[in-house]
């Protein structure tokens, strides 16, 4: 992440380091540029709120099942934490009930239903609330005759679920398999830094067309599991948005000042019938 | 040839060696029928001391036994004139997935499995079990033989997980797997899962979303292996044993949870330990729930499976 | 710089690359109009004796001309708002197919082509046109979206031929083309194909199974490349000419067959001469037969689809 | 082809030189087992009859639309040959009316609708008549809800009917495609040496089935027009059954010994229902 180590005291509250290409980034710019370093173009992660702001229209944004909320179905704990601790802990440190906020909003002034995962709450992972937030997000763009956008950063399925979680990617393939037959909406998914595990093996690589943030990781496993399987250096680039864009798994790499207008375009098929 | 043996059941395997030679004794002199009566009674209690209840990571252990039936030998014991298929037609022949067509009982039924060696050379070939791309999509033309020809599709479930590897990855392995779930549930035949051994995680799913989940009583169905659990929370995978423990994956706790429609008994101490009655015994179940299934109108069959996989996991706060 | 001219039409381009000298002459001295005039003359008469009826190998040559419009010309003239698909989702991005959805007028369509570069360094991205399989596969998945949206579904066919490689034979370049074949004829909503340029074989029939087939004046369509047949016939692909002769692939020969819906007219000595206006006649010619098209049923477009191919050469001893 | 050259001329009489592997057979070895090289396992072309004679249960076979020929649609003629000419020369060397023959019979007992090209006749290349007997084929085996059997050798359209010829693979194309949605017997193709061009890339290739004969070339193009565009040798074994296999594309290899046993297999699918 950026951050100010390294950088002269006095000068602190001005500057950032990248930690990407190490170079200085004046702060202001970095906000003002969307959290794009200006030097490198390395895309910074988002909440789920900045999310929202960048890509909705001013105010248009209403979250729906804001109110839903984990419970441990598994009694899942280890020596160090229950998960309801580790749920309270995310909730506290993100402001966030779960990992994703779905709801309904305009880009650019096309209507849409929005599901936006947040990788700062426990890794975007994807347990029961997310999986049931997501099927009713498709559910209500099917009824409201709306399209949808899911927007990803997620490590995958929420192991503290255990096959609860598993399942959500049978709950929400489903749902977009019904929204895909039902409905004459675009469902289009917006990949962003990371992308990964069951969230992409479900729902996120069903959409209609799939768009991601420049040097976005998507891949099914993790490149550190993928370096131990198979005993070797991964190639330069390996599953990043470039990289499967090349390979024809995803249509699109927008830059974020970009995404807004793409997406507006995408779920405008269908829109005026 | 020292037979397979985990730590904790070496008593056994031990004891069962010496059985073996003494009944070799007892068949030229009857005076050692006394000591395989002994032995035998021996064994009976210390495998039910053992076996009788065993941790779930004992459970992943016999899911995971070299010996244990692999997915070709359920479709061996229990499917009559295979047909298979051998590839995707669009990239390659995964061998980690067994796939076709033929008879369960008098009755057609498509078939597909992910299988895995039994030994280091077929496992090289096989990739232990873990599918690429190439081979759910090889499922994917199965499920639609099976629409084609309206007969149920039957998938057996063995493998640690698909295979996580530089040609899977460029070559969609995340994409192959979401379109296997998705076609699995708007299937419009009925359809049935049974895990046999290992039901890892994303490549276990990928082919079992079925109408109904069947799974062996030693066989374990996880979001993430023991091992990748316990890396994640100690970053040490040696705690894999307290891992399987919270992750709750063996079959009657997914039962419990009603997930899992029916857990299959296995022999005590696995069923490598006696093949056919297993194959019996999946046979059995597998006519009992496609009997069942095969007299309801298949719209009744979609509706109930979505109610299944929308309702699932669904207690909130 | 000199333009880029065949044989037969050198004089032609010789006497334009005249007027273009004379007519900046006479734009500071106005005694040069009269010579400007004469010269005009000239090329229109050339052009009507040259260009006036062009033999088939002439329309193929125009057919392949380097300045001819290339399909994504034809996309980006026709269609606002283009989304495009850039993969098969399964293997790679095949750049010798351009498609997408996108506005056609007020309408939206689904598109593909099959898409040639304008110079050297394009074509190499490109393979010159021809498609490797995951260019149609690419195009069976905007096929799929048409019928998701229930769109019609538009194809511009500029291509010597499906790519002749051993990584197109490994991945199934017959599989891929029989499926695109299949799918089209079978779509569930109204399609169209325009052949632009090159109708090469079966990497033009591919994706031009549609419920009607228009082409350009001059464009052809024909079951092997005329250098091939004349290979094939004598051995000698510089017998080309003869060999196009006897292929009877022009626009005009197919439609005389009732095998082309519409040939759109090309101005004197090829398309490429005026871009502008091809593009307008193209627009026309596809508003009205998508017009024609989408106040049918589509029970009954599909109807007239199938009776239409499977009377194709109906005429036996 | 087996030749007799270089062979005794006392002998020539009794010995076939097998021109895969150069070697001397026995020549009523050779016709018992059923033109296969029993050295080399060379499968040797057999003519439709041949190929009927030994896939069929003796007698079972009646041929039906038979009496289709071609007419020369475009006026098609080199200065050396007219179509009709050609035509003619390929019937009196074959004593065939068309590149293929369809009927109906038993393999093993099991009832089907078989379509067999002959590869004698012009290549097996499909032109319009080829084109229409398989789809009547097609058609025959709907409406006697029984399974089909194509057993191809071609080389692919009959360039010598243009347009029409390409747009069979349409045609044939449309008919396998109706028969999948309508019927629920097995379509098996038997791809024998060899089946390419416009005939694999249409209904031979969308089979429910693929088997092959060990050794057939099985490829959209040519290994020649392969080798003069990418300018390099071929692999060893390139467009072989065997490689198809190995690849996913085709779903068994069979001796041709064992051929009437797996086709029958597969045609019993549904036989019963
Ligand atoms: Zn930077
Ligand atoms: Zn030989």
């Amino acid at each position: 992440m950026v951050s100010n180590e390294n950088v002269n005291n006095q000068e602190e509250t001005k500057w950032l380091r990248c930690s990407n290409c190490r170079d200085l980034i004046y702060k202001r710019i970095f906000f003002e540029n969307q959290k794009v370093c200006p030097l490198c173009n390395f895309h910074y992660r988002l909440t789920a709120h900045e999310r929202i702001e960048l890509l909705f229209d001013k105010g248009s944004f209403v979250e729906i099942n804001a109110h839903l909320s984990s419970v441990d179905l598994l009694g899942f704990k280890t020596p160090e934490e229950t998960y309801e601790e580790t749920l309270r802990r995310n909730q506290e440190k993100t402001g966030l009930k779960e990992a994703c906020i779905t709801g309904r909003g305009k880009i650019k002034g096309v209507e849409c239903i929005g599901i936006v995962f947040d990788f700062f709450f426990m890794g975007g992972s994807m347990g029961t609330v997310v999986g049931e937030k997501v099927a009713r997000a498709f559910e209500e763009a099917l009824s409201k005759e709306l399209p949808l956008v899911a927007v990803t950063a997620s490590g995958g399925a929420r192991m503290q679920e255990g096959i609860f979680s598993l399942m959500q990617m049978a709950k929400t393939s489903l749902l977009a398999g019904r929204f895909k037959r039902e409905s004459q909406k675009a469902f289009v998914t917006l990949m962003t830094n990371p992308t990964t595990g069951g969230v992409l093996a479900s729902f996120a690589s069903l959409a209609d067309f799939i768009i991601a943030e420049p040097g976005a990781l998507i891949g099914f496993a993790g490149p550190r599991v993928i370096e131990k399987t198979v005993k070797a250096k991964l190639p330069k680039g390996f599953q990043t948005a470039e990289f499967l864009y090349e390979r024809g798994l995803i249509d699109m790499v927008i830059p974020r000042s970009k995404l807004s207008e793409s997406i507006s375009e995408v779920i405008s098929i269908g829109v005026n019938r | 040839m020292r037979r397979f043996s985990y730590d904790f059941e070496t008593k056994i395997i031990d004891l069962e060696e010496k059985l073996r030679k003494v009944n070799q004794l007892a068949s030229q002199n009857p005076s050692f029928e006394r000591e395989v009566k002994e032995l035998e009674r021996k064994i009976e209690n210390l495998k039910k001391k053992v076996y009788g209840n065993p941790t779930p990571w004992q459970r992943v252990l016999f899911s995971r036994h070299p010996e244990r039936p692999k997915v070709r030998d359920f479709i061996n014991a229990l499917i009559n004139g295979f047909i298979p298929v051998q590839g995707d037609r669009l990239f390659a022949a995964d061998n980690a997935i067994v796939a076709g067509i033929g008879f369960f009982g008098g009755r057609e039924v498509a078939v597909c499995g992910t299988d895995k060696g039994k030994n280091t050379r077929e496992n090289l070939t096989k990739n232990f079990g873990m599918a690429h791309p190439e081979g759910y999509r090889k499922c994917l033309l199965v499920m639609e033989l099976a629409e084609r020809f309206k007969i149920p599709f039957l998938t057996f479930i063995d493998t640690p997980g698909a295979y996580p590897g530089i040609g899977a990855e460029e070559r969609g392995q995340a994409w192959a797997i979401a379109r296997c779930i998705e076609k699995m549930l708007w299937l419009q035949v009925p359809t049935l899962a049974i895990i046999t051994g290992e039901g890892g995680s994303g490549g276990a799913i990928a082919i079992a979303c079925a109408d109904r989940i069947l799974m062996l009583e030693n066989a374990y169905y996880s979001v993430i292996s023991p091992e990748g659990c316990a890396s994640i929370l100690w970053h040490d995978e040696k705690r894999a044993e307290e891992a399987a423990e919270v992750l709750k994956l063996t079959a009657s706790d997914l039962h419990s949870f009603g997930l899992v429609y029916e857990v299959i008994p296995e022999p005590l101490g696995g069923c490598h330990r006696d093949p056919n009655k297993i194959f019996k015994r999946v046979r059995e179940s597998i006519k009992k729930h496609l009997d069942e299934l095969m007299v309801k109108e298949i719209g009744t069959i979609l509706e109930e499976r979505h109610n299944f996989y929308r309702q699932i996991g669904n207690i909130f706060k």
